[in-house]
């Protein structure tokens, strides 16, 4: 590699330095300049129509997948629509195609005569390699946590990973009363509802699941509407074309 | 959202860019023969992953919000072209640093820790502040590999390393070792005690 | 005075090897009978060679004038015998490599007697005089290394000696003649001091001896009256506590910068065996043609201190102390740690000979040599602070131009890293070859 | 006097040698870890004489396998690679597959010598290098302990596994000291640590043992004494500290110390001459260095015991160490760095 | 017949094994090593850097009369990045779980340092036809390098080959093969075979030529 380069910087040099700042008295600058333009049009226009053509199929695919996984941890539900925090009221959001989820978003859940199930509610924090991401349904009339969902991580295989692997510790979070908040003991010495055995040799991840559930409860719950006074279902939100199961 | 001290904790070590996530592994392991020049070029790409932050963070808030497909390439004409710049405002300022740096300057725009910290910081939706953590943490755990590798490697040229194994082998086996020890800080000050 | 330079009486770092001294230590001096063959390399000092002044078949007396100095770092040669100038030419000396020599036939008839001269009246000579007389009298430091004594006292202009400091600290195991020396002989050395003092101008005469010589000590301390700007001043028996840089680090507290001198600190350091020669050729005329050796070693029969005319083959004085056993596996000239193997018996004994040692196989085979394991002793035992393991793998690495920043040129070779290295890596020859290398290519450069 | 001269040898100065040899420092090890060897015999019975003799006989073979023949017999005498094995043995559980523990030594052996050139040119210490491989390749076989006590015919049917069959570990799994403390704020009674009683890998259950042995190298003057002490006093000052700001959360210091790994480390690996650095300012660097690791990532980090990652961490940093505190050469103002 | 001529073949073969980007060059190192825990990534990879090779390459050699020569590298990089974003989009599209696994190292294809080597030293001096032969014999290298690695950590550290179970349930993964060491490590190690065969090749022909040498 450093031949390379340095091939590069010797026939490079002399010139010094003519390929990015064309204000730089150069030979032919405007040559330049025109060339670096046309290179830039020409793969933008690639670009923008790979862009085009792939855009539906990729804003198809994440949609699909964050309705896979908002069903999974609400058991129960068959539609879905976004809801953001605007002055101090849950709303409902429309996205436009191919725009992001924002940050401050939850989901509910509806079932199919439209009426409200819960709230699925993504989470991060950080895991034992690195930030864990997760979404879990919380029903606010039980006070429960019904699903867990591991979205994103990179913990160890075969220890770590069990947080969404282990079936045992996915399914403790299927009915899971959060009053006062949820504790972790170690494997067999579960006294209490609220509590969730510990993944043997994974006690950090289980604790870290766990406390990432603890902490998006801590700052969404009290915002949440009484329960009855979720926002209805919209119209022109997307529907759930095919209910996984 | 994790701390800002959590970010640097995990850009700098937990999450080693080059022991974790392999980046900047040719730097890594073609300069990493001598100690001095690997220090160098570390500080030197921490500048510019540094730099690059700060330009990533406006390229994300101001173009790439409306043109999310020129993320790449916008990402890559940036990097290439504050390495330009940052060669020839060091040559003009200061020439006896240029001498220092010069040659590693270039070696920086093909270096993909750069790129891949702009990449992952906007993958993990960071803001202005926590993208300049993330910079320096990236950086500088960079620079520590670079110059531990460095370390070990001149000490080696001393030993009878069998001859089958000399060079990128055996550099590779030293990061190896140097990964698994790294795997050490896996957790630091993210556990819940 | 800091208290703690009371107690602790030595340098830092070094190494405790066994003494050794016990087999000869309690024996007197004694005269070697004179051989009938006597061979002087003109090369017996550090420096110029010196040159013949007599013809072959030239007549001798015992103490003449056989070769003058070849220069100013260069000393006058005398003759050891009564005899006849045999042969003038390369002989093979003791190192194996042929060297100019006078080889002088001693007269059989001879007494052999040393005639007593007139004492030369030095305290009227200006220092320059003293210094021409110090060289014309031969006379180079006996402690081993045998670099021209005049050459130490011939102070440039700017540098003051505050210090004499003589040197009988004796820390190579088994030598035992500056010992006996400074037992039998302590009025003779005191006598030397103080002509040497005189003539420096120094403040103080300082003593150092090592203090497993109790009774040199207090035989010199018997002698010195209390005003007497004389002091003896015991050492820890610590190797290598009689290298110059080192005995100065332990009296004064002093270190001698790299490259610069003992003069530089406002010391001269002189050998006991030195001072003495001095004292005889100032006050009997006598230059130096004969010194005390140390023969012993587990290959000789019987162990002696030998008062020896140089140039007596090395051969003659073994047949004295009763020959080699049949174990003898090597002979070396000086003490173990720093001393010369000989490559024939019939290698003269020179000025800067201490000692004469035959070692058994035991002391000399090769050792299995194993991997270094950086165990940082040789680092413990450095005097100067070098890191000989570093040095040692440099070497091998064949990185001698790194091996200059690791200071390789302040080595003085004292072997106290070889010693103390238990894979019996050979430190010292590994650096040899470092410096010898650095100055070929220092030399090609020029 | 004899009638001819010997053949006269040249060998170079000097000529006398101190007593030690490094064979004899590698022996002298491994008689300071016979009562610690002897004692996990006791605890754990049969399983401990398995899983060392495995992890032995993967170290020796493979040092056999690939040293050249000529040079076999040298280096097999200078008892490294028996060395490296024992003290791998005892870094590991005594459940442990002998499959496991036999890659175990052969890693160490391979990645930790062998490819930096045998004895005195590795960088990494063997014996850790072999357990970070293991701890990182069957991580959950690596933490699962066994209570101790267990009579010497009980067999751990683990410890006869092979790479294609599996136990399910009966009932006797039990929290390791460190793990207790980290996972459940228990802390195990001191003198319980110090004499050994508790579960955890086979050599370093007993402090007072290690540390007599300890003892023994020290006077062989086959330790840097700075090593240890520099370890064993950091981890007290840092823990202390960390404990009168909170008792409750927080190891106390003597916990700290003889709990773990820390013992065996500190005192037989952390020692290793080849892998510390050679000068006196370097091992106390070295010793502190590894003594705030040890608590940063007991304490803070995702794992009970760091002593293994702190002790290659710091062999990491010792070239740099040994660079940077090159002693100070007499006669010169500072010392001369590169 | 792929191969029409000699010249071609010679291009396409030099960067299987003689100048293998990974073995012999040691370049594209960051995603060899960061997307070969499995040989489905691997291999996806590997299709992605050959995507992007061949197609930048191709265009270089067409276009190297037209970019100044203070300006190419730029060029290359904009044709390399646009390649990769055009690859990053299919994958996304196509095979969304494999690009999933990918995350970030497809983006990251732009500073493989193999690309753009071979733009510099092979593509901008050399007729189309040869450099995508060239292009393509290179990619065929870093495949059979990514393959082999990804291979390999996968049957230890999952005990699976492409997804398919190999030793039945009891296989203990070694799971450091999935981890950052172990891809460092295996590849030393299959560096270390490689350097060893070809140590053997080169001993093997020498003793041919000196068989040949006695005999006449």
């Amino acid at each position: 590699m450093s031949d390379i380069i340095g091939s590069d910087r010797q026939q490079r040099s002399p010139e010094s330095g003519g390929e990015k700042p064309p204000e730089q008295d150069e030979p032919r600058p405007i040559k330049l300049v025109m060339t670096l333009a046309l290179g830039g049009l020409i793969s933008g226009l690639g670009i923008v129509g790979v862009y085009e053509a792939t855009l539906s199929t990729i804003t198809e695919y994440r949609a699909q997948e964050l309705r896979a996984a908002v069903f999974k941890v609400l058991p129960g539900v068959t539609q879905m629509q976004e809801l953001a925090q605007e002055s101090d009221q849950l709303v409902a959001v429309v996205n436009e195609e191919g725009e992001e989820s924002r940050d401050n978003t939850i989901y509910g859940g509806y079932d199919e005569e439209r009426n409200f199930v819960g709230y699925a509610i993504p989470g991060e924090g950080p895991g034992f390699q690195d930030t864990i991401k997760l979404l879990y349904g919380y029903l606010p009339t039980a006070n429960k946590v019904v699903g867990m969902e591991v979205l994103q991580s990179r913990e160890t295989p075969g220890l770590g990973d069990k947080i969404y692997k282990d079936l045992v510790f996915v399914g403790a979070f299927s009915d899971l009363p959060i009053e006062p908040t949820i504790e972790v003991v170690k494997k067999g010495r579960k006294v209490s509802d609220n509590q969730v055995d510990a993944i043997t040799g994974a006690t950090i991840s289980s604790r870290a699941v766990v406390k990432i559930i603890n902490d998006t409860n801590s700052t969404w719950l009290e915002n949440l509407p009484t329960p009855g006074n979720e926002p209805p279902m919209q119209d022109n939100n997307s529907e759930a074309e095919n209910v996984i199961q | 959202m994790d701390s800002l001290g959590g970010i640097f904790i995990g850009s700098l070590l937990i999450n080693n860019f080059v022991l974790t996530y392999f980046l900047g592994i040719c730097p890594f392991l073609g300069v990493s023969n001598n100690l001095l020049t690997s220090f160098r070029l570390g500080l030197a790409t921490t500048f510019v992953m540094l730099v690059t932050a700060l330009c990533a963070w406006v390229l994300n808030t101001y173009l790439l919000i409306y043109a999310p497909y020129l993320q790449l390439i916008s990402y890559i004409v940036v990097i290439a072209s504050t390495v330009q710049f940052i060669e020839m405002a060091i040559k003009k300022l200061s020439p006896a640093l240029f001498r220092a740096l010069g040659i590693f300057l270039p070696l920086i725009t093909t270096n993909c820790s750069i790129l891949g910290l702009a990449i992952f910081s906007f993958n993990r939706g960071y803001g202005f502040l926590e993208g300049m953590v993330y910079a320096l943490g990236a950086g500088l755990g960079f620079t520590i590999a670079m110059v531990l590798l460095a370390g070990l490697r001149e000490e080696t040229e001393l030993s009878d390393v069998p001859a089958l194994i000399q060079g990128t082998a055996m550099n590779l086996i030293i990061a190896g070792i140097l990964s698994m020890a790294f795997m050490g800080f896996a957790g630091l000050f993210s556990s819940t005690v | 005075m800091n208290p703690f330079n009371l107690l602790s009486k030595s340098f830092q770092n070094g190494v405790h090897p066994q003494h050794l001294k016990a087999q000869t230590q309690d024996l007197p001096i004694q005269r070697v009978p004179f051989g009938s063959l006597f061979v002087m390399p003109l090369n017996q000092h550090i420096g110029v060679p010196c040159k013949p002044v007599v013809e072959k078949n030239q007549r001798l007396r015992r103490g003449e004038l056989i070769a003058t100095a070849g220069g100013f770092v260069s000393t006058a040669l005398h003759s050891p015998v009564t005899g006849r100038v045999k042969e003038i030419g390369e002989f093979r000396a003791y190192d194996g490599n042929f060297s100019q020599s006078i080889q002088i036939e001693a007269d059989p008839y001879a007494t052999q007697q040393t005639e007593v001269g007139t004492p030369i009246d030095w305290s009227s000579m200006t220092t320059d005089d003293f210094i021409k007389a110090v060289q014309q009298a031969g006379i180079v430091g006996m402690g081993g290394a045998a670099f021209p004594a005049h050459v130490k006292f011939s102070i440039p202009d700017g540098c003051n000696i505050r210090y004499l400091l003589i040197n009988g600290a004796e820390c190579e195991p088994y030598l035992t003649n500056d010992h006996r020396l400074m037992l039998e002989q302590p009025l003779r050395l005191l006598r030397g001091a103080e002509i040497v003092r005189q003539k420096l101008g120094a403040e103080e005469v300082v003593i150092g001896v090592e203090l497993n010589k109790p009774d040199a000590i207090a035989a010199l301390n018997q002698h010195i009256q209390p005003g007497d700007p004389v002091r003896v001043v015991g050492l820890e028996a610590k190797y290598p506590q009689g290298a110059e840089k080192m005995i100065i680090s332990t009296i004064f507290k002093r270190e001698v910068p790299a490259g610069q001198l003992p003069r530089d600190v406002e010391v001269n350091v002189s050998n006991v065996s030195t001072i003495v020669a001095i004292a005889d050729y100032f006050d009997y005329g006598m230059p130096l043609i004969e010194r005390i050796v140390t023969v012993s070693g587990p290959g000789v029969s019987y162990p002696a201190n030998l008062m020896v005319p140089l140039g007596t083959t090395v051969r003659d004085v073994l047949q004295f102390c009763g020959g080699l056993k049949d174990e003898t596996k090597e002979v070396i000239m000086g003490g173990p740690m720093m001393g010369r193997p000989i490559a024939s018996l019939d290698a003269p004994v020179v000025k800067g000979c201490s000692g004469i040692l035959a070692f058994t196989e035991d002391l000399v085979q090769t050792r299995t040599e194993y991997p270094c394991i950086r165990c940082g002793r040789c680092l413990e035992a450095c005097p100067y602070f070098l890191n000989p393991a570093r040095l040692a793998r440099l070497s091998r690495a064949r990185m001698f131009e790194e091996m200059e920043d690791y200071a390789i040129m302040d080595c003085v070779e004292c072997g106290c890293c070889s010693y103390a290295c238990p894979s019996s890596i050979p430190i010292v020859q590994l650096i040899r070859t470092g410096k010898d290398q650095l100055r070929n290519t220092k030399a090609k450069q020029k | 006097m004899n009638s001819k001269d010997p053949d006269l040898l040249l060998q170079t100065a000097p000529f006398l040698r101190q007593g030690m040899t490094t064979p004899s420092a590698m022996m002298d090890v491994i008689i300071a870890l016979a009562p610690a060897t002897l004692a996990a015999l006791w605890y754990f019975g049969n399983s401990a004489v398995l899983v060392i003799s495995a992890s032995i006989a993967g170290a020796v073979l493979t040092e056999m396998a690939f040293v050249p023949r000529q040079r076999r017999r040298m280096i097999l005498m200078d008892g490294s690679g028996l060395l490296t094995g024992l003290l791998l043995g005892l870094t590991l559980p005594p459940g442990l597959p002998m499959w496991m523990a036999f890659i175990g030594g052969a890693v160490a052996i391979g990645f930790g010598k062998i490819i930096w050139g045998g004895l005195g040119n590795n960088l990494f210490n063997p014996a850790l290098v072999g357990r970070a491989f293991l701890l990182a390749t069957f991580p959950i076989a690596m933490t699962t302990w066994t209570a101790a006590s267990e009579g010497f015919w009980t067999f751990r049917l683990t410890n006869f596994d092979f790479p294609f069959t599996y136990t399910e570990i009966d009932g006797l799994t039990a929290a390791s000291p460190l793990g207790l403390m980290k996972f459940d704020q228990e802390a195990t009674d001191v003198m319980q640590l110090f004499f050994g009683n508790t579960a955890g890998s086979l050599g370093e259950t007993s402090s007072l043992l290690l540390i007599l042995g300890g003892i023994y190298l020290y006077l062989r003057r086959d330790i840097d004494w700075r090593v240890p002490v520099s370890i064993v006093t950091t981890v007290l000052i840092f823990s202390g500290i960390l404990y009168s700001i909170d008792p409750l959360i927080y190891p106390a210091p003597l916990f700290s110390v003889f709990s773990g790994g820390l013992m065996l480390g500190t005192i037989y690996m952390a020692t290793d001459p080849v892998t510390s650095p050679t000068t006196p300012l370097g091992t106390w660097i070295f010793g502190i260095g590894i003594g705030l690791l040890v608590i940063l990532i007991r304490v803070f980090g995702g794992m009970p015991e760091g002593v293994l990652y702190s002790i290659l961490l710091m062999n990491a940093v010792t070239p740099l160490i040994d660079r940077f505190t090159q002693p100070r050469i007499f006669g010169h103002q500072r010392s001369k760095k590169t | 017949m792929l191969f029409s001529n000699t010249e071609d073949y010679e291009e396409f073969s030099k960067g299987i094994w003689r100048d293998n980007p990974v073995f012999v060059q040691v370049l594209g190192m960051c995603p060899m090593l960061a997307v070969t825990n499995s040989a489905v990534n691997a291999v996806a990879m590997g299709g992605a850097t050959l995507f992007v090779l061949v197609g930048s390459s191709f265009l270089v050699s067409l276009l190297k009369g037209w970019i100044p020569k203070q300006v190419r590298i730029s060029c290359f990089i904009i044709i390399i990045a646009t390649f990769v974003t055009i690859a990053d989009y299919t994958l996304l599209a196509l095979i969304p779980t494999v690009h999933k696994e990918l995350g970030a190292f497809i983006p990251l294809i732009v500073a493989n340092c193999m690309i753009l080597g071979r733009q510099e030293a092979f593509a901008s001096k050399s007729t189309p036809r040869l450099a995508v032969m060239d292009a393509l014999g290179m990619s065929s290298g870093f495949m059979v390098a990514l393959l082999a690695l990804g291979a390999v950590r996968e049957i230890f550290g999952t005990g699976t080959l492409f997804g398919i179970e190999l030793f039945g349930p009891a296989w203990e993964p070694w799971v450091i093969m999935i981890l950052p060491p172990g891809g460092f490590l295996t590849l030393g190690l299959i560096l270390l075979v490689f350097n060893w065969m070809s140590q053997r090749k080169a001993m093997f022909l020498e003793r041919v030529a000196e068989a040949e040498g006695s005999s006449q």
